[in-house]
């Protein structure tokens, strides 16, 4: 638990548009520091356009970072990897999407897209993959695999589909897994099932998440720690249930009422916020939440506030704590 | 709440595709009065949508009513006339769709979208009248009046679908059918959206159907609830009945799937395997293939939706009277 | 209005890539055209050869950037050169004789079958489960699978032939002057029919499909569902819910399909001898005149990017989205 | 999924129509000397001199040419460019911009800044009046010369519809997975994104190839061809220049027009069907 194996430190990426005219960015991560350790659970949450799934492809190196670092393991894997370290990169990390029929090409047999990552990376000789991917197939689920094997996503159902996903990047044994809201597409019904299939493959194999989602009571279920992002930036970070039960920031107070709650009378409880999200080719100076943020005085405006420690491993971006 | 304003009998309705006919709405009997707000919850493909597209005459070209009758107010709108179905529809009962992104012509200004819908019904309208009224609309879902000359895409999809709901309330109905009407919006504006519908019910005193797989968010905001499994109504009774006394295994499935916020953290299961395809409908109770306290007589005998007590129905063998 | 400057600048840069490619083509054929140009012109005096040459921008004893610099400012000019084969007169006396009538003939033509075909096609993708929709939709199939020039063929061979219900070919008829008035309009549009109709029944079939598709994809979509629901009139769900929408690709695909109607109506002049810059090219092609088969090119190169254009303001006044600088 | 489209497309009525046509076409074109009753260019028979400019009759089918060949002959030879033109065009083209396409769409970045721009640049040239420009300057002997100019104009529309296309594949969560998963972008290229484009492909190349018909016919018959081969589009050529239609002689440039079209046709046809069969929209309905 105690092995750092990411480390992200001040990581910032900025999408340039094409306008004509001056050049404008859209500020998707801003001084953004996380780590994760050793079989650990990260979640991410936050609403779209905060920059979460941004995070989660920054470290997959599907983008390159404008700035800060990031370190898995020890070495430094955000500059430009020779064609071998990437591979030993890809085997390590590997990401789960968010849409289960999107993730699987309609044009390939569920057997023709999970040899994929043998062949890859090498991992069995050519006679043994079928029954590697047997294996792989009854892990998650899929029992009798060779009844899934020839069939094309399209004849699966969502959650199926996710299930093949999930096979798919087992096979290589990650070490990282990043999971992008990998149920928010399937039925309620199997939701459950996926995350503790998630929960499962952590206390068996040791792998550690970083697990993005929007809905705060799947977060606080899954995850050891929460960070709250809004806008490009990391709000609060810390212990799941300490973010949840003691939300020192006011945007996480805000998504904590804002989350459906079946025990609770919502009659009686009204939103206090305004506003949307803001622009994140211009965003609000000083800290991002003021906009919209009930606690708001008046040097919010004005200076962005540090991330400061409240509680032991509980820090939170905010200028009144 | 009070009068009996909508009321389904013995309604089945679905489509007629290739293979054979897919009855996604079964035998569905339900009664809405004023002002109530009715929560209908399955996953997906459990005919939810088509309840709602039937109940507004909308269903596709293959859809059909098979039998049952919509009663509203008494007139039941499965035999009526296309012509005598557009005076109720919108008038009466309005809906408000799921993507809010594409329920709005991209090319119209949300004015003029709002002004033709009034135009259409209210003959003795003028074009004055019609655009003071889409503006005093359009100020009851927190849109200032200005925003009468915007085109949809300079909105955002939480402005669209108060756009939406200002388009359904215009004709002032009794009843708004809402698919969905959240579900692609983020926690934080669903929430605004939600408290906005409830207040505009006070003030109005509509009747709502909420349609929705959430059934967390229904439970919290719903008078009524009814749980569909396909096609069928498999629960349905008052919301915190419902939720604190779970009957069909099905709906004790849905309750927990979701993890709660504050509550304790227990384990959460799910319900495993998927809904049954309607060309192939196992015998029996139609959920016995997924249902963890399944029997002999489940995969033989079809349940009844039986009255368990005053406000609450279940349809499976195992649930008693007075339960 | 960035969009305008970007189009703006778009349409300029692109007509100047024409005219390159205009230079650039005869010196890169293998052929030599001067050599047919030195051949035609025998006998002409020498200094009148000079200036041909440099004209024609064959001077061999400049530079080809300088050969380019001097064409380019010949182009602004407006001097295209000379015609050989109506020597001494120049391309642009040539060229400017035979426009207004390829752009009346074409124009009219184009624009009408634009509008006739996009309605066909709303109302047959409307009624798209009817036989009757499906039949047309066939024919048009069958139709705009042939070429032009021998549609045009056909209509001469039946109403002018056999039936000699409009003449065989020409803009008017011999005898009547452009002073005449009344009767030379009747002349001209009577001469105009044939060839008028081969234009618009064979491009017809494109904006046709086009827009039949375009609504098929539109008429899914949940605004037309809104629409139905809200119970307002079908013509208007028809005209400003659907229809409004799908005209904007086939709009854009305007200008892009002109390029090969134009392509096609220029073989529609030569069969029916008709003097518009179509059969002039015929005849330039015949008798090798290079700098008018250039000059022809060039100006139906601009004639499309003008109409790219055109169409590109039409798309930003038509979808809100596009002059917002959002889609596209 | 290739092999349920394809299954759809042999079920799809104007598909088998289409296939079918283009069968008899090319039947037609392989067995020429077998079906034509004379060669294409041949005025005599044992010795005997063909009638010039016969109308139809039990000897000539299609009645003869001012030159005294067989019509009916010539027609069937005629398939033989017209087809090999056609198609082989039609491979080239759909080839140039499946190749322009999909490595512009999928590379992004300036690769495809400057491939889009010439794209662009060759999408608002006029085509057919640059090939008759282009064809005026070099003499054309035998068909290639006519299948390559049709080709090199007649590309950008193709590559910019498969670019579009595959910008919004290379969008999708596949490539991204495979990205992920460590894939190397020739394998993404051709084993992620091309099969999901098979329909396209298919529709440029029919589309591509009417074209190339109707070009190459158009070509001929201005006289920019070949004129001493035989082809529909040469057939047509000679009968507009010996005035056949003033002479009445139907038979000369009726049936190779017809002939074309019907070919096109077939082309149409199966085009259109892939469209009904790739187009959910449209296949609901």
């Amino acid at each position: 638990m105690n092995k750092r194996l990411l480390e992200l430190n001040n990581v910032t990426k900025h999408f340039p548009i094409h306008k004509l005219g001056k050049k404008r960015f859209v500020h998707a991560m801003d001084d953004v520091s996380l780590s994760i350790h050793q079989g650990e659970i990260l979640s991410i949450v936050g609403e779209s356009g905060s920059g979460k799934t941004t995070t989660a492809k920054v470290i997959a190196k599907l983008y390159n970072i404008d700035s800060g670092s990031i370190t898995f393991q020890g070495n430094r894997i955000d500059g430009k990897l020779t064609r071998n370290e990437m591979l030993k990169y890809r085997k390590n990390v590997q990401m789960i999407f968010q849409d289960p029929f999107g993730s699987l090409n309609p044009t390939h047999t569920i057997r023709s897209i999970l040899e994929r990552p043998f062949i890859i990376h090498n991992l069995a000789p050519k006679e043994e993959i079928e029954n590697r991917i047997k294996e792989i197939l009854v892990q998650v689920g899929m029992d009798p695999p060779e009844q899934f094997m020839r069939k094309f996503p399209h004849e699966l159902s969502g959650g199926q589909r996710q299930r093949v996903n999930i096979a798919r990047v087992m096979s290589v044994n990650p070490v990282l897994l990043l999971a992008d809201e990998p149920t928010s597409m399937l039925d309620v019904s199997i939701r459950m099932i996926i995350m503790n299939m998630i929960k499962e493959f952590r206390d068996k194999h040791n792998i550690s998440y970083l697990y993005i989602t929007h809905d705060l009571a799947g977060a606080r279920y899954i995850a050891d720690r929460i960070a709250v992002m809004y806008a490009g930036m990391i709000m609060e970070i810390g212990k799941a249930d300490n973010v949840i039960q003691q939300a020192y920031h006011p945007y996480t107070q805000l998504l904590k009422s804002a989350a459906p709650q079946p025990e609770r009378d919502f009659r009686k409880q009204k939103l206090t916020t305004k506003g949307d999200i803001p622009s994140l080719i211009e965003p609000p100076s000083g800290c991002r939440f003021h906009p919209r943020c009930p606690a708001a005085v008046p040097e919010c405006k004005n200076y962005i506030p540090p991330m400061t420690e409240v509680d032991k491993d509980h820090f939170v971006r905010c200028i009144l704590k | 709440m009070g009068d009996i304003i909508l009321k389904l009998q013995n309604l089945e309705a679905g489509y007629i595709i290739k293979q054979g006919d897919i009855k996604a709405v079964d035998n569905v009997n339900f009664e809405l009065k004023r002002g109530e707000f009715l929560g209908i919850a399955g996953e997906s493909g459990c005919g939810k949508s088509t309840l709602a597209y039937t109940i507004m005459g909308l269903l596709e070209d293959n859809g059909r009513i098979f039998n049952g009758e919509i009663l509203y107010q008494d007139k039941d709108l499965t035999s009526m006339t296309e012509n005598e179905l557009k005076a109720i529809r919108w008038q009466n009962i309005s809906m408000v769709f799921q993507s809010a992104m594409n329920a709005l012509n991209p090319v119209m200004k949300i004015g003029n979208q709002l002004i033709d819908t009034i135009l259409s019904h209210k003959k003795d309208f003028t074009k004055r009248d019609a655009i003071n009224k889409s503006k005093e609309m359009l100020k009851l879902v927190d849109i200032t009046e200005d925003r009468m000359n915007a085109f949809p895409h300079q909105l955002s999809g939480g402005m669209k679908q108060r756009v939406m709901i200002a388009m359904a309330m215009i004709l002032e109905p009794d009843i708004i059918i809402m698919d969905e009407p959240t579900t692609a919006l983020d926690v934080v504006v669903q929430r605004t959206i939600i408290d906005k519908i409830s207040d505009l019910r006070k003030q109005f005193n509509f009747s709502v159907i909420f349609i929705t797989h959430d059934l967390s968010l229904l439970v919290e905001i719903s008078d009524k609830l009814i749980i569909m499994y396909s096609g069928q109504i498999i629960e349905s009774g008052l919301a915190n009945k419902v939720y604190n006394n779970p009957l069909h295994p099905y709906t004790k499935g849905l309750m927990n799937s979701f993890p709660s916020l504050t509550g304790k953290l227990q384990d959460f299961g799910g319900i495993p395997g998927k809904p049954p395809n309607f060309l192939k409908l196992p015998g029996g109770c139609r959920f016995h293939t997924r249902c963890p306290m399944k029997q002999d007589i489940c995969s033989k005998v079809a349940p009844p939706l039986q009255q368990i007590n005053n406000d609450h129905t279940a349809r499976c063998h195992f649930v008693k009277k007075g339960n | 209005m960035k969009y305008v400057l970007r189009k703006f600048f778009w349409f300029f840069f692109a007509l100047y890539i024409a005219v390159t490619i205009n230079f650039i083509l005869p010196r890169l054929m293998p052929g030599d055209p001067a050599s047919v140009l030195v051949n035609k012109l025998q006998g002409v005096e020498e200094g009148s050869m000079e200036a041909i040459r440099a004209a024609f921008g064959i001077d061999t004893d400049k530079s080809i950037l300088a050969q380019y610099g001097d064409y380019l400012i010949n182009i602004l000019k407006g001097d295209l050169g000379i015609s050989i084969s109506n020597y001494p007169y120049k391309v642009w006396d040539v060229l400017s004789k035979a426009l207004p009538w390829t752009i009346g003939l074409m124009g009219i033509a184009t624009l009408f079958s634009f509008i006739i075909g996009t309605f066909i096609g709303i109302v047959v993708a409307w009624k798209r489960k009817t036989k009757v929709a499906n039949s047309v939709l066939g024919i048009f199939l069958f139709i705009r699978s042939f070429p032009y020039f021998w549609l045009g063929l056909i209509l001469v061979y039946f109403f002018a032939f056999k039936k000699p219900l409009f003449p065989l070919g020409g803009a008017y008829s011999i005898g009547v002057f452009r002073g005449d008035g009344l009767p030379f309009i009747k002349s001209v549009i009577y001469h105009g029919i044939l060839p008028g109709l081969t234009i618009a029944i064979s491009s017809m079939g494109y904006w046709m499909l086009t827009i039949r598709n375009n609504m098929i994809n539109v008429l899914a979509e949940d605004y037309i569902i809104v629409a139905r629901a809200k119970g307002l009139p079908l013509t208007q769900i028809m005209n400003k819910y659907a229809a409004r929408n799908a005209i904007l690709p086939s709009v854009s695909g305007f200008a892009m399909a002109l390029g090969f109607i134009i392509g096609g109506s220029l073989l529609t002049e030569m069969v029916f001898s008709y003097p518009g810059i179509g059969f002039m090219l015929y005849q330039a092609v015949q008798q090798q005149d290079y700098p008018l088969i250039q000059a022809i090119f060039l100006f139906i190169a601009i004639a499309v990017m003008t109409a790219n254009f055109l169409s590109d303001i039409v798309i930003m006044l038509l979808d809100p989205r596009v002059r917002d600088g959002g889609k596209k | 999924m290739i092999k349920d489209m394809l299954k759809l497309f042999f079920i799809n009525k104007k598909a088998f129509a289409g296939l079918i046509i283009l069968s008899l076409f090319i039947l037609m074109a392989l067995f020429a000397p077998m079906i034509a009753p004379y060669g294409p260019k041949q005025n005599e028979n044992d010795g005997e001199k063909f009638p010039l400019m016969a109308s139809p009759s039990s000897e000539h089918i299609l009645g003869t040419t001012n030159a005294g060949y067989d019509l009916y002959s010539q027609l069937i030879y005629g398939s033989r460019v017209t087809l090999f033109v056609g198609i082989l065009t039609g491979l080239i083209t759909t080839f140039i911009s499946l190749s322009v396409g999909l490595f512009s769409g999928y590379l992004r970045g300036t690769v495809d800044d400057v491939i889009s721009f010439v794209n662009n640049v060759f999408l608002v040239i006029p085509s057919l009046p640059l090939v008759i420009v282009i064809a005026s300057y070099i003499p054309m002997r035998g068909v290639l010369p006519i299948i390559l100019v049709l080709a090199l104009t007649g590309w950008a529309w193709g590559s910019r519809v498969v670019r579009a296309q595959v910008l919004t594949i290379g969008e999708r969560e596949f490539i991204k997975v495979a990205e992920v998963m460590g894939e190397k972008t020739v394998i993404i290229v051709f084993r992620e994104i091309l099969p999901n484009i098979i329909s396209l492909v298919m529709a440029i190349f029919f589309t591509s190839t009417i074209a190339a018909i109707i070009g190459e016919a158009t070509l001929e018959f201005i006289g920019l061809g070949n004129i001493s081969t035989v082809t529909w589009g040469t057939m047509l050529f000679w009968a507009q220049n010996n005035a056949a239609l003033l002479l009445d002689a139907w038979w000369w440039f009726l049936p190779p027009g017809l002939f074309i079209g019907i070919l096109g046709t077939s082309f149409a046809l199966m085009n259109f069907a892939i469209d009904e069969i790739s187009n959910p929209k449209i296949r609901k309905r």
